[in-house]
C-alpha cells in the first residue's frame, strides 16, 4: 500500500475521506503512542489536557512544522506520508500559535490584510467588517503590533486566522488572556456564527473547558502524549474531573424548543415541560437544542417536591452510583432517552436511601440549563 | 651585543637588496631586517620616528625633503641606484613611439602623483607629446609593483615598469627607455637622526655604492650611478 | 570648503559605487541570508565561515587574486568579459563585482543574526498562513528586520566607501572611471598635500554621516507609528 | 509638600504607610483618570478588568518600566516622586510578565537559581525544593527555557518570581495556559500557604475570577483605564457580571468550622449547621473558614422544605431583587450577619410572590459550597 | 607546505595581534553596545554613525591619522606614549591599539543589533526581580545573546587578521613586531614570490577556517542542551 501511495500534494485516489487522517503519527513526545485521528471535513473540535501533555506538538506536527512521522491526509491530499512532509504553505491548513506570533513591525491592519491576502478562500470584505467588529479591534486596527495588550493581541491572531479561512484551522489557546466577559459574550458566539456560515474542520485548543462546549460537539483529550479519538463532551469533562478539577462535570440534555417567552425558555424533554432562562441565541419552534447541566446542580427527592425556586423537575431513574476522590457520590441518572449526572453529598445518599434502579425526582433550577 | 640593522626600503629595490645582502651580513657580522614599502609610507613612517637605521628611497624628493626637515644624519643623503624605465610590450616589432601612439588599449603606468617610476613614465609620455592624448587609456597602478602585476596578469599589455624587475623577473620583452626622455630616477637613501647603528648603516650605506655592487646592480637592470654622486664616497656624519 | 573638481568627480564616483554595491548586495544578501537562516545542515556553518574571509584575506591580495581571474589569460576571465561585454579589470563595472565580494559579510552577517533571531518564528507564522516562502521573506520577514536592514546598508555603504586596497588593484585609478575617493585620498596624503587630504577625508565624512543618519531616520520613519515611543525611560535623578 | 519629600531609595519619615501608596499616577493612558491605591503591607488582592483596560500598564508603572508621574511610596521607601523615578531594580518589588520573558539560552534550573541568587529575602533550601515539587517543575529543570510548552514556561515563570520571594510581587495573568485543574487543585492552595508562610503584598491579575476569589480578599478593577479602590469580592463579581458573565456571581460566606467527618464539613452559620463537602485543605475545628457560593445554586422555598438531598437550608431575609439582563432576577439575601445573592427565574419569583423584607428558605447542597 | 621562518613569525604575530583585538573589543564593545541599546535619546544615532566611521576612511589614510595622533612630535603622541610606556608607533602596541580603533564597528554593530532586539524584554525582566544591571548584562543578556557575540567576535577576528593599511602606514613592517601576514603577504606579492603569497594566503584562510568553525562550534555546545533540536526540518522531497 505504502508503494501505491499517490504523490504528496495530488489528489489521492486511495484514500477516500474528504477530512483529516492521521495514523501512526510519532514526533519524539510520543515514540511509544504514535497518533490516530480521523475527523469529518467540517466542524468544530475540542482539544484539551493537562499542560505540558503535548497539544502544541500535536498542532505543530499537523502543520508539518514539527518533525515527525507517519501518515497524514486531509481533503484526499496526502500531507505526510513517512518521513516525507509537505510544506506548511502547501497544506490547507491555518494553525494559530499559543504566543499569537503577530507579523512584527506592521500594524494590525497590515497582520490582518496579509492573511487575507494569501486566503485560499477569501472573505467578502462585508464579513471581514463584522468581524472586526464583533472583536472590537476596529479601533486598534493602526497600532503597531507591540503595542498591543496580551488579550488585544489574542483577538487579533484569532481574526488574522479567520481572515485566512483554510479549510482546515488549528487553533493554540487561543483566547487564554481575554476576559471571559468578552469571550463568552460577543466572541464565541461570533465564532460559532461564522463556521456556521463559513464551514472548516476546526481544532480549539484550550484549557477553558466552558470555550470548548460553546464551541464543540466533541472534544479530543490529550494526557501524557495520549491522544484519545474525539471524545463526547461529558466523558471529557469526566477526564478533566478526575484530573482533580472538582466541579466540572456538565451534562449534555436535548430538547425540542416548545415556546420562547420573556427570556424563559420552554423546552419538551420527553414530553415533560422544563425550563431555562438565561439563554441567548435564536431559538426556533420546533428546533432541538443543546444545553450543559452541571451534575453538582442537580438536587434528587424521594417524593415529587413541593412549591420552591426550583422549575424544573424531572422523574429519573438512579442507574448508577460512582463514589467520588472528593467524598461525594456521582448518580448517573436515565430520563427521556438521555443520561446524565448528579452529584450529592455522601450524607444525602445515605439520608435518602438511594438505590440503583429506582425512580426519583431530579430537581434543577432554570439557570442551571446553559445554552449553547 | 649582536648587530641588527633595520632597513626600511623602496618595494622596487627589495628583490635587489637582498640579492646583494648576504655578502654584506656575513662581512660585518651584522643581521640587517628589511621592511619595505612605497617610499611615501616609509618617508611618512621615518618622519614620525619610525625606528630605522636607514632609509633607501626610490627617488630624491623624499630624502631631499627629510634631510630639510632635520630627519638625516648630517649629510647622510647620497644617491645609490639609477632607475630605469621600461616599457613592457607585447612581443612586437614596431618602435616604442609607433607602438605608443597607435596602442588602442589601457596604458599600465604607476601613479605619477606618488610613484617615482610613475612620475618618469609621465615624462616619457610627455616628451612623446603623448600624455594629453593618451589620458583615458591610462590605467594607474599604486607603484611600480602593482604595474607589474597588471601587466603580469594579462590585464594589459602595454605599460611602463621598472627595468630591474623585468631582469628580476628574467622577462625580455621590454625596452629600455631612451634616457633622454625622462629625469633620471636617482634613488637616494639616507641615515634617519633617529638611528642607533648609524655606524653599521653607513657601513651598508658604502657598501652599496662600492663598484662591486654598483656592477652586481647593473646587471639587475639599474644604471650607472653619475660621477659627481661617487665622489661623495664615504662622507659620513660622524 | 576647497575642494578640487577631480576631487568631487572622484566623491561622486564612490557615492555611485557604494550605493550600487549596496544595492546589489542587498539583492543578493537577502535571499543568501535567509536560505542560510533556513538551512539546518552542518554545512550552513562551513559556508558562514566562507562569506566571512573576504574579510581575512588583506584588500590588496583579494585585489590581487581578483587581478587574476579578471585575467584575459584564463578561463573564467574570457567568460566573465563575455558576461559582462568587455573586461571587469579598470572598468566600473569591474569595480562593483569586486567591492559585491569584497563587501559580502557586511550585508549578510547583521541579516542573518536577524533572520536566525526571528526568522523561524515569523517564517513557521506565515507558512501557517498559507504564505509561501518568497512572499513570507518579502512581507513578514522583512518589515520585522528593519533595524538590521538598515545596519547592513549601513556597514556596506561605509565599507565600500573606504574601500582601498581591491580598488587600487583592479581599478587603475582612470579619473571618473575608477578612481575612487579612497585613491583620491591617499594620493594627496602620499603627495603630502595635507591641507587638501584633509579636506577630501572632513567630506567623506560628513557626507557618510548625512547619509547613514538620513537612512537610520528614513528606517524609522517606515515602522509602524507609535513604536518605540512608550517604552521604559532611563531613569533620571535617582538617588540613593 | 513636593519640597520636604525625602530623597529617593531612603525611608521617608513623612509617610507613615508600610504598605504601598499611588496617588495621581499618570501614564499615557490614564491622563484624564490618575490612578490612586493604598495597600497594606501584606496581603494577596487581585486586579481584573476587561482586555486592553490597562492592568498590565498599572503593573509596568508600580514597577518603573513605563513612563509615568505621580507618587508611588512603599514600605517607607519613595519610588517615584513626579516624573522622577526609582529604578526598577532597586525597588524591592517583582514583576512577572503577561508573556513570561524567561532568560532565553539558559535552562529552567539557572532561571530559577538567578532569580534566588538576587533575593532581597532569599527562601530556604528546603521551601524551594517543596515549591518546584509542587509546581511539578522538577523533570524540566535542565530543560533550555525555549523548549517548554506554554504552561510549563508559565510555571517556571511564577516559581521565579516566588523563588525571588520580593515584599512586593506584581504577577500578570500568570496561570492562564494551564490547565485549570492543575491551577485549582496543586498551584492555587500552594501559592495560599506559600504566601501565608512568607507574607509579602501580592498583586494577583488575572481574567479567571475563580483564581483571584481563591487567593484574595480583594481586588482591583479597572475598566477603561479607570482603577477602583480595592473592592470586596462580590461586588466585583457582579461588576464582572455586568460586562457578560452571566453565571459568574459567587458569593463568600463566612463560618465557623464545627466538624469535619469522612470528608463532609460541619459549619456553624450564626447557629445554624451547614454542611460541605468537596473541601480540601486542612480546617481545624474552631477556625473561621472561608466558601464561595454561586448565585445560582441557591433556591429559595416559603416553607421550610421537605426532605430531598438538598443538605443546607438556611432561614433568609430578602433585602432586595434586581433584575438582571438575562431574564432572571437576582436577589440579595441576609443571613447571620452576612449578605449574598441568589439568582432565580422571574417565573420562580412570580410564583412564589417574593417580597423584600419578608423570610424565606434558602436551600443549596453540600456541594455548592466551594473551599477557599 | 613550505613556508618560509619569518612567514610563521608573521602568522603568529598576527593571530597575536587579532587574537588580543578581539578581547580587548569584547570587553570594550559588550558595555558599549549595551549603553547604547538602552540610551534612548537621539543623540544615540550619532554615536552610531560615529562609531560607523572607521569603515568609511580607506584604511590608509585612517592609518596616516593614526601616525599623526601616535607622532612623539606632537601632545597627544606624547601623552600616549607615557600612558602606555613607550611609542605607540611602530611597535605591538600600537598596533593593538590602532586594531581596536578600527574594528571596532565590527564588534559593536552584530551586539548593538542583537541587544536591540531582546535586550529591553530581558533587562526588564532581570530588573523585576532585581537584578541589577550589570548583573543583568552578564547573567542574562549574555547567554541570550551568544549567537551574536560569536558572530561579533568572527567578524572582528577577521577583519583584523586582514588589516593591511592601517598597519602599512603605522607598523612598520618590522619582523617579529609589527610585520604581520597580510603585510608578509602583500610584499610576496609585490617581490612576484606568487608561490610563498599563494601558500600563505591559503595558510591564512585555512587557519581562519579553522578558528571561526571552532568558534561557533563552541557558541553551539554552550548551550543548554536540547536547544535547535526539534525544530521543523526542512522539508524532504517534496513533490506537487
Ligand atoms: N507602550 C504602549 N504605548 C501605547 N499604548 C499602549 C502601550 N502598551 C499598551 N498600550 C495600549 O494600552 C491599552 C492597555 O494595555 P494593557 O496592556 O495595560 O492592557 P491590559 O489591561 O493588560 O489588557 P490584557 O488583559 O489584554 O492584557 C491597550 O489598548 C494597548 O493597546
Ligand atoms: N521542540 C521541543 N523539543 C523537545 N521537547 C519539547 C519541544 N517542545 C516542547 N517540548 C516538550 O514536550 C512536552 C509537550 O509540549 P507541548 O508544547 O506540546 O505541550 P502542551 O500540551 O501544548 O502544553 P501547554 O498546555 O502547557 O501549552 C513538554 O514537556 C515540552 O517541554
Ligand atoms: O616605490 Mo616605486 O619604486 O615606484 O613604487
Ligand atoms: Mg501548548
Ligand atoms: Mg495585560
Amino acid at each position: 500500500m505504502e508503494i501505491t501511495l499517490p504523490l504528496f500534494g495530488t489528489a489521492s485516489t486511495t484514500s477516500d475521506s474528504t477530512g483529516l487522517s492521521v495514523t501512526g503519527l510519532v514526533t519524539s513526545l510520543n515514540a511509544a503512542t504514535p497518533w490516530q485521528l480521523e475527523l469529518p471535513a467540517s466542524g468544530v473540535f475540542g482539544l484539551t489536557g493537562p499542560s505540558g501533555s503535548g497539544k502544541s506538538t500535536l498542532l505543530a506536527a499537523l502543520a508539518g512544522q514539527r518533525h515527525c512521522r507517519g501518515h497524514i491526509t486531509f481533503a484526499n491530499t496526502v500531507w505526510q506520508r513517512g518521513r516525507r512532509a509537505l510544506a506548511t504553505h502547501k497544506r490547507t491548513l491555518s494553525l494559530g500559535f499559543q504566543d499569537s506570533r503577530l507579523f512584527a513591525g506592521q500594524s494590525v491592519a497590515d497582520n490582518l490584510a496579509l492573511a487575507r491576502r494569501y486566503s485560499r478562500r477569501p472573505l467578502p470584505e462585508e464579513e471581514c467588517g463584522r468581524l472586526l467588529e464583533a472583536f472590537g479591534i476596529e479601533p486598534l486596527l493602526y497600532q503597531p503590533v507591540e503595542l498591543l495588550s496580551g488579550g488585544e493581541a489574542q483577538r487579533v491572531a484569532v481574526l488574522r486566522q479567520l481572515f485566512n479561512n483554510a479549510p482546515l484551522q488549528l487553533f493554540d489557546e487561543p483566547l487564554s488572556a481575554v476576559d471571559r466577559a468578552q469571550v463568552l459574550r460577543r466572541l464565541l458566539p461570533t465564532l460559532r456564527d461564522f463556521w456556521a456560515r463559513y464551514p472548516a474542520l476546526v481544532i480549539w485548543t484550550s484549557h477553558d473547558f466552558d470555550e470548548i462546549q460553546l464551541l464543540a460537539q466533541r472534544c479530543l483529550w490529550m494526557d501524557s502524549a495520549n491522544l484519545s479519538a474525539p471524545l463526547p463532551l461529558p466523558e471529557v469533562a469526566q477526564r478533566l474531573d478526575s484530573h482533580g478539577v472538582g466541579d466540572s462535570c456538565r451534562s449534555r440534555i436535548e430538547a425540542r424548543v416548545e415556546s420562547l417567552n420573556d427570556g424563559l425558555l420552554t423546552l419538551d424533554l420527553g414530553g415533560i415541560s422544563i425550563f431555562a432562562d438565561r439563554v441567548a441565541g435564536h431559538y426556533r419552534k420546533g428546533d432541538t437544542a443543546a444545553f450543559l447541566l452541571e451534575a453538582g446542580d442537580i438536587s434528587l427527592s424521594v417524593e415529587k417536591p413541593g412549591l420552591s425556586s426550583i422549575l424544573n423537575c424531572l422523574q429519573v431513574t438512579l442507574v448508577a452510583k460512582q463514589n467520588l476522590t472528593d467524598g461525594r457520590i456521582r448518580l448517573r441518572l436515565a430520563a427521556a432517552d438521555q443520561v446524565f449526572y448528579a452529584d450529592i453529598s455522601r450524607l444525602s445518599c445515605e439520608r435518602l436511601e438511594l438505590r440503583e434502579g429506582t425512580t426519583y425526582f431530579a430537581q434543577f433550577k432554570a439557570g442551571s440549563l446553559a445554552g449553547l | 651585543d649582536n648587530c641588527t640593522l633595520r632597513v626600511a626600503v623602496a618595494a622596487s629595490f627589495r628583490p635587489a637588496l637582498e640579492e646583494v645582502l648576504p655578502e654584506f651580513e656575513r662581512r660585518h657580522a651584522c643581521v640587517v631586517q628589511i621592511s619595505s614599502g612605497s617610499s611615501g609610507v616609509l618617508y611618512q613612517q621615518i618622519a614620525h620616528r619610525a625606528p630605522f637605521d636607514l632609509f633607501l628611497s626610490a627617488d630624491r624628493e623624499r630624502p631631499e625633503l627629510l634631510e630639510k626637515q632635520g630627519g638625516a644624519l648630517g649629510s647622510s643623503r647620497q644617491t645609490y641606484a639609477l632607475g630605469l624605465l621600461a616599457l613592457w610590450h607585447p612581443k612586437s616589432e614596431s618602435n616604442i613611439e609607433q607602438l605608443l601612439q597607435t596602442w588602442p588599449d589601457k596604458i599600465v603606468l604607476a601613479d605619477p602623483k606618488v610613484a617615482p617610476f610613475g612620475s618618469a613614465a609621465r615624462q616619457a609620455l610627455q616628451s612623446l607629446d603623448l600624455w594629453k592624448k593618451k589620458q583615458t587609456q591610462l590605467a594607474r597602478a599604486h607603484n611600480a609593483g602593482q604595474a607589474y602585476l597588471m601587466l603580469d596578469s594579462g590585464n594589459a599589455q602595454l605599460g611602463f615598469v621598472a627595468a630591474s624587475q623585468m631582469q628580476a623577473a628574467g622577462r625580455d620583452n621590454y625596452w629600455l627607455l631612451p634616457q633622454h626622455l625622462y629625469k633620471p630616477i636617482e634613488q637616494q637613501l639616507l641615515i634617519p637622526t633617529q638611528s642607533r647603528r648609524p655606524k653599521e648603516a653607513q657601513s651598508l650605506a658604502d657598501y652599496l655604492r662600492s663598484g662591486e655592487v654598483q656592477a652586481q646592480l647593473q646587471h639587475l637592470g639599474y644604471g650607472v650611478l653619475p660621477t659627481q654622486d661617487r665622489s661623495r664616497d664615504g662622507g659620513s656624519g660622524l | 570648503m576647497n575642494i578640487a573638481a577631480a576631487d568631487w568627480q572622484a566623491l561622486w564616483l564612490t557615492l555611485k559605487l557604494a550605493g550600487l554595491t549596496t544595492l546589489l548586495l542587498f539583492i543578493i544578501g537577502v535571499p543568501l541570508a535567509w536560505k542560510l537562516s533556513q538551512w539546518q545542515s552542518r554545512w550552513r556553518h562551513g559556508i558562514e565561515v566562507l562569506i566571512t574571509l573576504p574579510l581575512v584575506l588583506p584588500p590588496t591580495v583579494l585585489g590581487f587574486y581578483l587581478l587574476l581571474l579578471f585575467s584575459p589569460n584564463y578561463a573564467p576571465g574570457q567568460w566573465l568579459s563575455q558576461l559582462f561585454d568587455g573586461p571587469l579589470v579598470f572598468s566600473f563595472t569591474g569595480l562593483v563585482f569586486a567591492s559585491v565580494i569584497y563587501s559580502l559579510p557586511f550585508m549578510v552577517q547583521p541579516l542573518l543574526a536577524a533572520f536566525n533571531a526571528n526568522g523561524q518564528r515569523l517564517t513557521q507564522a506565515a507558512a501557517a498562513l498559507g504564505i509561501p516562502p518568497w512572499a513570507a521573506l518579502l512581507k513578514v520577514l522583512l518589515p520585522a528586520s528593519r533595524a538590521a536592514i538598515v545596519s547592513a546598508c549601513a556597514l556596506t555603504f561605509a565599507h565600500t566607501l573606504g574601500e582601498f586596497g581591491v580598488v587600487l588593484m583592479i581599478g587603475g585609478a582612470i579619473p571618473g572611471e575608477t578612481q575612487v575617493v579612497s585613491i583620491a585620498l591617499y594620493q594627496h596624503v602620499e603627495a603630502m598635500e595635507y591641507g587638501a587630504a584633509h579636506r577630501l577625508a572632513l567630506m567623506l565624512m560628513g557626507i557618510t554621516t548625512v547619509l547613514l543618519l538620513a537612512a537610520r531616520w528614513l528606517g524609522h520613519r517606515l515602522a509602524p507609528r507609535g513604536s518605540n515611543n512608550e517604552q521604559a525611560k532611563p531613569v533620571v535623578g535617582v538617588l540613593g
